[in-house]
């Protein structure tokens, strides 16, 4: 790729999103990602706006991209009306596009977040669902939590919900036609291409660092060297 | 029987024009809405390079004009287009024919509650360089603390700033700020004094002199950044957060007071005089002049001319500069040169 | 020749035996002190080097030529050299004459050694004999020799450029003592041997005098109270003498023989720094010298008042002192006894603690390995020919031209070459830095090196050790390339002043091969004072304290001098006097690389053509 | 703090809400964890106030939080929004309500995205149909949830049987609000009050007799991150957020948290508890947390719903002290039953974390 | 106690008010031309210690002014002068960076 700002330009999260920075900082002043790792989405926009394919690059291959909570309290303060957020979105969205991501501890966990969502949407028609929930992968859910999960359709059937029942309500069974027509958008508008794409540089990257792809998976998910948050 | 000429505003620029046109033998009629002549200069306390004393200036220069025509509390109701020249009528019933009209309606501060994360208005202890100018002037404000350990000015409130609709830069703040700034140190020899600052635009005579002392002999911390957002700890204390963008951190601090600067902005009612007169509007909102260059004081209209604010942001000596050129260019125009 | 008393003695000799006893007991306690002040390889060297014949002639050459005559400052103005020369020859004549005339005629005497001072009181008719009347005139010779030396101290006090000198420095209450005493001296001598020339005899001068006196003071009973007074001179003047500046006439017989016997200055305070400090004769040649002198502020900061804080021991001057010289040499060039100014200040810097020690071990040192082998050029810039890119681009330019293959080891920047850090007197972060460039240069396999600034030359030749490595200054490389006929010159039409860079000039000694090299170029001239006289830019990073904006007073100075060569552009050998002289020259300032490149093509131009 | 000044902002952010029929979706992250909150959202707005909330089955997640996780593109969460917006059209409505405010977020930034690049809104039309055969209008009017609540406030609090007022002391109860980042920070037209002043909560809070304490970091985000909580690995991102908040909130005594967010209201209940377990330290009243509630939750304790009811039992922070203080009655014993009262054992007690 | 595989993180935000300054106010003392900087980095672009170990004169300015520990970076500088040369407000920066060496502790 020869123009990567001019591939950014294409995103409508970064023609939102990006117009021209001062450094003024109001962004970082307030990101809870610039608090707690070491990360200033200033500098993204500052660096994005030099236009220089080889430091945009840079960018798209770093763990910087995958800090931001997209909690877009930047885009509250902006005077030049950027949103950092936004263009963050773009970045990443490039980075995945390219294959970028596999070159940062961070980006790798495309992999598990791609499985996760796109099963559970593909499958259910939600983004969180209580059978692919794993305990022991959310002990800070608490002991509460344990005993709900154990007691799922009791304890649910206790808060009024409609758990994998026909018609509305809450947790309620989506209608397979319904999954189908999800499937079907997912097929129209990228999302399955998308998958692909984040497995097949996963998978090349996981040969690359000799593990398996369920290994890759899980590294990703659950580790994290030192060198993201303060210390 | 001398010639009239109608000049809207009675602040600094109209004073100044009056002033010379009286010199140049014709009859300034000065329309002011407030009960007073000065504008926003009679409410400043001391004017920078120089630290002169912004009263002695309005009062100088009133001594000067006394032999025009100054209508206070008046508004001017409707300018009409005459075969030659304009007729104007004012709010307290008085019409006065003229070829020429001095648009001299100046700028309005920004409302700093519109910067509702800087919580003017809402927080106790936030006010604004005017404010602050005020008390300087001896009046009582309770916001200002007795003997503030803390103090902050934010640089560019309301201007520079698109969600604000000011795109431009207010160009007296960052000087007004480190004056400030200097002035509440010799007030509060204790107090750590900050100034959060997007760029420090210091470009007249002297202001870089400012700064530079601002720094060695009262040792007025700069810090680069703009403040995001201001909360309000148990204590009534502000809590400031800002990105130190030269070590690339968040910076926190506690302030006992914050003052905002204020940018100036257009002043709407120059957008009433420009629908009256036909006026053309530049994209800033203030009134567009002939010619950025060559004719600042000219405007689109025959016999219609402008000085100071109304055309842009400007400082004293620059609306003084254009009040006294315009003055030039009335007589000239109306000499049919 | 009569022996007026028999027992060889009067009470009035007291106060200058006292005072003779005291300074002779001091210097003997002094020189015993700093001999073992030194190190015992120091002491060995200096001790060995007294009995060694070379040194001993050489001693007393230089202890004679320059304790004596003054040679030195005979050169730099005639009425000064003379004042010094004739009071310090002539007293010493005195003493000497007087030791002869006792050995020739009482040398039974010899031994009480106020005899030879106050010969003329113990002895009647001593010019009878022919002996005796040539020694009587050679002594009031003398002695008018002194007292002319005397009268033009007088004049000096009051018109002091008469001498040269446009400064001298105040003297304190105890020098002032020590001034006056010593004024008193001859005229009291002349009093005294007056009064009693018609008894022990006289010459030209005296007898006269006594003839005068005799006229309205016919009585004998005048006379000793005079011989009182020359001898309470005598005694106040030696007594203060170790309080005072005069206690640079033992110092520097001391300086001397540890000079020659090659010791160097290695402790701030002690052993020959010691000596050094003594030696300085407070005659404030190095006020003028400074260049700092050009601020009224300064005046206070040159070497003289070094060595009068550093006897007081007044620590906050000395640091002060220390800090604030710009370590340009010219006052120890100057200097007529050969106080190391710069030197003291480094050490007195060095005394200093610093809690947080440099740390290099960041660089890397495997940067350059094996870049210059197969006969490759080294080429070092400094760090602040970057600030004046002008000079690595004209070296480049030049190495092209004469088809020399170069590796440019700083060329995105390097390590420094240590030598700030030497003379901020940080000396074990310099040896860090030394060793680091040690092993990158070593590593690159050069065996050539070419250095263009003179502070990292002066660096390199006294503080590295590279073998098998060549270390070359750029001019003297410049030179080679024309003489081999690599580079071919062209005459320019300006004509350039050559300033020289304090580091090159009174630091490595490199005076004329530049302006050789500029001759063969363009047109020369010179500047009031050059050479080793030359005057420092003022952006010398010898001094620690000085501030930009005194700095401008100093460089304005540098440029007034070199102004008066009425040179249409000036030419120097250092970025740092380049960069410094650019900011207020109202005409070109240009690098000798960059005007070595400018005036000459290559060999091979003409022939590929 | 001027309080006249914040009224005079909230008076400048208000937006219009139509009183009824509306259209209504659900939060994945809501019928998860605060399952009846969504159920007594319908229970109050159909049959305590009578209005026509619509849902249908075939609606599905937004996906705002896959594609904030960066894991479907941007179009593919615009044609699940547009089908969204289909299923609304055939049911003849034309206001939109979702509870999620990520959702609610990722609606109105795709309409503004329509709005400004009509191209793409085309595009996701011409998508929509060759996937799904489907056409859709706009909603007329959007808003969340809490903005519905916040509408009716004043109908809730005449109908209310408790309210947020220590029944012991008479003091109204200190309260802080949160609200969800995408709820007013991207767009802060779109929220009631603005995004600095945010009135939806705080509103509901005065109506229902309470009184809001302001904090300095009201504003900062809970710390969900999307990809920072779901993965482990970044996690401590969000725990750290929350911990900021705590403590910039500690000096206050505040007894109760409101939040509009289904992610802010999980989070800062579970995050107090991991804390509480890694460092010891506790932000409430006795070594108990400070309760953290949705707005259903907490208008059905203003209208009387027995606490268990209103799936109070499945936060980890207790909520019994909040309960006694407004005087609430409720059977302790009941907790943790099932439905009649049913045994299906309890939860075990946290360590540090002082539960029931 | 539960292992969740994840911890605190410290914050990185700079506390004006908490800052210990005492540093600097001393070194201000010695050299007050350390209160005209401006922040420009010219030194830091210069800097011949910078591209080894970080040294920027600039930051550590900067960090005493914020209470930081600039030791690190101050380790590095050679004395060089270079940004004495390039200081547009004329801070004499070698006798700063001395002074500072001197009263760290």
């Amino acid at each position: 790729m020869d123009h990567l700002f001019e591939e950014l330009e294409k995103d409508y999260r970064f023609k939102e999103g990006y117009h021209t920075c001062i450094n003024c900082g109001t962004c970082t002043a307030i990101c809870p990602a610039a608090e707690f790792y070491r990360y200033d989405p200033r500098k993204i926009v500052s660096i994005v706006q030099t236009r220089d394919d080889a430091q945009i690059e840079e960018l798209l291959c770093s763990d910087t991209i995958w800090y931001c909570g997209e909690c877009m309290s930047c885009v509250t303060r902006c005077p030049r009306k950027n949103g950092p957020g936004m263009v963050i979105m773009a970045l990443r969205d490039l980075s995945i596009r390219l294959g970028y991501f596999t070159e940062s501890e961070k980006g790798r966990q495309m992999l598990p977040l791609t499985h996760t969502f796109t099963r559970n949407i593909l499958e259910y028609g939600y983004c969180v669902y209580p059978a692919t929930f794993d305990w022991n992968d959310h002990k800070e859910s608490g002991p509460v939590w344990k005993w709900h999960m154990d007691h799922l359709e009791k304890s649910l059937a206790r808060q009024g919900a409609n758990y994998q029942g026909e018609g509305p309500g809450v947790l309620r069974k989506i209608p397979q036609e319904s999954l189908d027509e999800l499937k079907a958008i997912f097929d129209v508008t990228g999302a399955t291409e998308r998958i692909r794409l984040v497995e097949d540089y996963s998978r090349r990257k996981a040969e690359e660092m000799g593990l398996s792809l369920e290994e890759y998976e899980r590294t990703a998910f659950e580790y994290s060297s030192d060198k993201h948050f303060n210390e | 029987m001398k010639e009239n000429v109608v000049i809207i505003g009675g602040g600094v620029a109209g004073m100044e024009a009056a002033r010379q046109l009286l010199f140049l033998g014709y009859n300034p009629i000065v329309v002011e809405q407030q009960d007073h002549l000065g504008g926003h200069v009679s409410q400043w306390n001391r004017l920078f390079p120089d630290m002169a004393s912004a009263q002695d200036l309005v009062r100088h220069m009133g001594e000067e004009i006394v032999d025009a025509n100054i209508f206070l509390e008046t508004k001017v109701n409707f300018i009409n287009r005459l075969r030659e020249g304009y007729l104007v009528m004012l709010s307290n019933g008085v019409s006065v024919a003229c070829r020429a009209i001095l648009i001299a309606s100046g700028f309005r501060l920004f409302d700093a509650t519109r910067k509702e994360e800087y919580g003017y208005g809402v927080y106790d202890h936030v006010i604004t360089n005017a404010d602050l100018e005020n008390w300087f002037n001896g009046n009582a404000d309770s916001r200002i603390p007795a003997a503030p350990k803390s103090v902050g000015f934010v640089h560019c409130v309301g201007s520079r700033d698109l969600k604000a609709g000011n795109s431009q830069c207010s160009k007296v703040c960052c000087m007004t700020a480190v004056k400030q700034a200097i002035e509440m140190k010799e007030h509060f020899p204790d107090a750590r004094i900050y100034c959060f600052y997007m760029d420090l635009r210091l470009f007249g005579k002297k202001y870089e002199d400012f700064y530079i002392n601002a720094q060695q002999e009262h040792g007025v911390q700069f810090i680069r950044g703009r403040i995001s957002e201001v909360g309000e700890t148990l204590d009534g204390r502000l809590q400031v957060k800002a990105e130190d963008t030269l070590s690339g951190k968040p910076l926190r601090a506690q302030l006992d007071l914050l003052v905002l600067m204020a940018g100036m902005v257009c002043n709407p009612d120059a957008a009433e005089l420009a629908r009256m007169a036909r006026l053309e509007v530049d994209s800033d909102g203030f009134l567009r002049s002939a010619d950025n260059i060559a004719g600042i004081v000219g405007s689109n209209r025959p016999g219609i001319f402008y000085a100071g604010a109304c055309t842009g942001t400007k400082t004293v000596p620059e609306t003084l500069a254009e009040a006294r050129s315009a003055a030039l260019d009335i007589h000239r125009f109306i000499q049919g040169k | 020749m009569i022996e007026r008393f028999s027992s060889g003695f009067h009470p009035f000799v007291l106060p200058f035996l006292a005072g003779m006893i005291f300074v002779l007991g001091y210097c003997v306690y002094g020189i015993v002190r700093i001999l073992f002040q030194l190190s015992g390889e120091d002491r060995k060297k200096f001790l060995v080097s007294l009995v060694t014949p070379k040194t001993f002639v050489k001693n007393i050459r230089d202890i004679f030529c320059d304790c004596l005559l003054h040679v030195k400052l005979w050169k730099r103005n005639r009425l000064l050299g003379y004042m010094h020369s004739s009071i310090a020859f002539g007293w010493f004549m005195i003493i000497l004459l007087g030791h002869i005339e006792v050995m020739l005629f009482l040398p039974e005497r010899i031994h009480l050694f106020y005899y030879p001072i106050f010969f003329n009181f113990f002895v009647a008719e001593a010019d009878s004999t022919i002996q005796g009347s040539l020694l009587f005139f050679l002594m009031d010779f003398f002695l008018l020799v002194i007292l002319s030396g005397i009268g033009l101290a007088m004049v000096k006090r009051v018109r002091s450029r008469l001498f040269g000198m446009r400064r001298t420095p105040r003297p304190s209450l105890l020098n002032q003592i020590g001034l006056y005493s010593l004024w008193a001296i001859f005229p009291l001598r002349l009093l005294a041997e007056s009064f009693t020339a018609h008894i022990s005899g006289g010459s030209f001068l005296t007898i006269p005098a006594n003839w005068v006196f005799r006229q309205f003071l016919g009585n004998d009973l005048n006379m000793l109270p005079t011989w009182w007074a020359y001898s309470i001179a005598l005694g106040v003047f030696m007594s203060v003498l170790p309080f005072t500046r005069y206690m640079h006439i033992p110092a520097e017989m001391m300086l001397i023989p540890m000079r020659n016997a090659g010791l160097k200055v290695r402790n701030a305070r002690k052993g020959f720094a010691r000596v050094q400090v003594y030696a300085c004769p407070n005659c404030g040649v190095c006020i003028d010298a400074c260049p700092m002198s050009v601020d009224k502020a300064n005046l206070k900061d040159c070497t003289v008042y070094l060595t009068r804080q550093l006897r007081r021991g007044n620590e906050r001057r000395i640091a002060e002192i220390s800090d604030k010289c710009l370590l340009c040499g010219k006052c120890e060039a100057v200097c007529q006894v050969g106080v190391e100014g710069p030197k003291l200040r480094v050490l007195n810097r060095a005394e200093r603690k610093y809690a947080v020690k440099a740390d290099y071990s960041d660089i890397p040192t495997g940067t350059l390995a094996g870049a210059a082998e197969g006969g490759k050029v080294l080429y070092y810039s400094g760090c602040m020919s970057q600030l004046v890119p002008s000079i690595g681009r004209s070296m480049e330019s030049l190495f092209r031209k004469a088809g020399v293959d170069f590796c440019w080891m700083d060329r995105d920047g390097g390590v420094c070459c240590g030598r700030p850090m030497l003379t901020a007197g940080r000396l074990e972060e310099a040896r860090e830095i030394v060793r680091k460039n040690t092993e990158i240069i070593l590593q690159s396999g050069a065996d050539t090196m070419v250095v263009s600034c003179p502070i990292c030359y002066k660096m390199f030749t006294e503080e590295y050790s590279l073998p098998g490595i060549r270390v070359v200054h750029y001019v003297h490389y410049m030179e080679e390339l024309l003489e081999q006929g690599r580079l071919v010159p062209r005459r320019g039409d300006l004509c350039y002043v050559y300033h020289d860079p304090c580091e090159l000039g009174r630091g490595c000694g490199i005076y004329e091969e530049p302006r050789r090299l500029l001759g063969r170029l363009s047109s020369i001239a010179e500047a009031e004072k050059n050479r080793a006289e030359s005057v420092c830019c003022g952006g010398s990073l010898g001094s620690l304290s000085l501030s930009f904006a005194k700095r401008e007073k100093i460089t304005r100075a540098a440029l007034d001098n070199l102004y008066t060569s009425k040179a249409d552009a000036i030419a120097t050998a250092c970025p740092l006097c380049t960069a410094t002289f650019a900011r207020y020259a109202d005409r070109p300032v240009r690098d000798l690389a960059e005007i070595v490149d400018l005036y000459t093509d290559g060999k091979l131009k003409p022939d590929t053509i | 703090m001027i309080y006249e000044g914040k009224q005079k902002i909230w008076k400048d952010y208000q937006k219009e809400i139509p009183d009824d029929h509306w259209y209504y979706v659900r939060s994945c992250i809501r019928q998860n964890f605060f399952p009846a909150s969504e159920r007594k959202f319908t229970d109050i707005t159909q049959q305590v106030l009578g209005k026509d909330v619509y849902e249908t089955p075939y609606h599905t997640t937004c996906g705002g939080i896959a594609y904030h996780c960066d894991a479907i593109p941007q179009e593919t969460a615009m044609t699940i929004v547009a089908r969204q917006f289909a299923l609304m059209t055939e049911a003849g409505y034309e206001n939109y309500v979702p509870s999620c405010v990520t959702s609610f977020g990722n609606y109105i930034e795709i309409l503004e995205t329509w709005h400004e690049f009509p191209e793409q809104e085309a595009r996701i039309r011409e998508q929509l149909w060759k996937a799904t055969r489907r056409e859709f209008k706009k909603p007329k009017y959007l808003a969340h949830t809490s903005d519905l609540i916040y509408h009716w406030r004043n109908e809730i609090a005449e109908k209310a049987s408790v309210r947020l007022i220590d029944h012991e002391t008479g003091e109204p109860m200190r309260m802080a609000e949160h609200i969800g980042c995408h709820y007013a920070k991207m767009f802060p037209s779109k929220g009631i009050g603005g995004a600095e002043y945010p009135y939806v909560l705080a509103g509901m809070i005065e109506s229902w007799g309470g009184q809001v304490v302001d904090y300095p970091e009201r504003r900062h985000c809970c710390g969900y991150g999307f990809r920072q909580y779901h993965m482990k690995a970044n996690r401590g991102y969000c725990v750290s957020n929350t911990h900021k908040k705590f403590e910039s909130m500690e000096p206050y005594g505040i007894q109760a948290i409101l939040t509009n967010c289904p992610g802010c209201c999980y989070f800062m209940d579970r995050w107090q508890y991991v804390i509480a377990e890694q460092t010891g330290k506790t932000y409430g009243k006795d070594g108990f947390g400070i309760p953290v509630f949705t707005y259903e939750e907490l208008a059905g304790l203003v209208l009387g719903y027995d606490p268990w009811d209103l799936g109070l039992q499945l936060h980890q922070v207790a909520v019994e002290p909040f309960l006694d203080r407004i005087g609430v009655q409720y059977d302790p014993k009941a907790k943790y039953l099932g439905l009649n009262r049913e045994d299906i054992l309890r939860p075990e007690l946290p360590t540090n974390l002082k539960c029931f | 106690m539960t292992d969740f595989g994840f911890t605190l993180s410290r914050s990185s935000a700079l506390d004006l008010t908490k800052a210990d300054t005492r540093l600097y106010e001393r070194l201000c003392s010695l050299s007050p031309d350390a209160r005209t900087c401006m922040g420009c980095g010219s030194c830091s672009a210069t800097c011949t210690a910078g591209p080894y170990n970080g040294m920027s004169l600039r930051k550590v300015i900067l960090g005493l002014q914020r209470g930081q520990d600039v030791r690190p970076m101050l380790k590095g500088c050679m004395l060089c002068g270079k940004c004495t040369m390039v200081c547009p407000r004329g801070i004499n920066t070698r006798q700063l960076i001395l002074n500072l060496c001197r009263i760290y502790d």
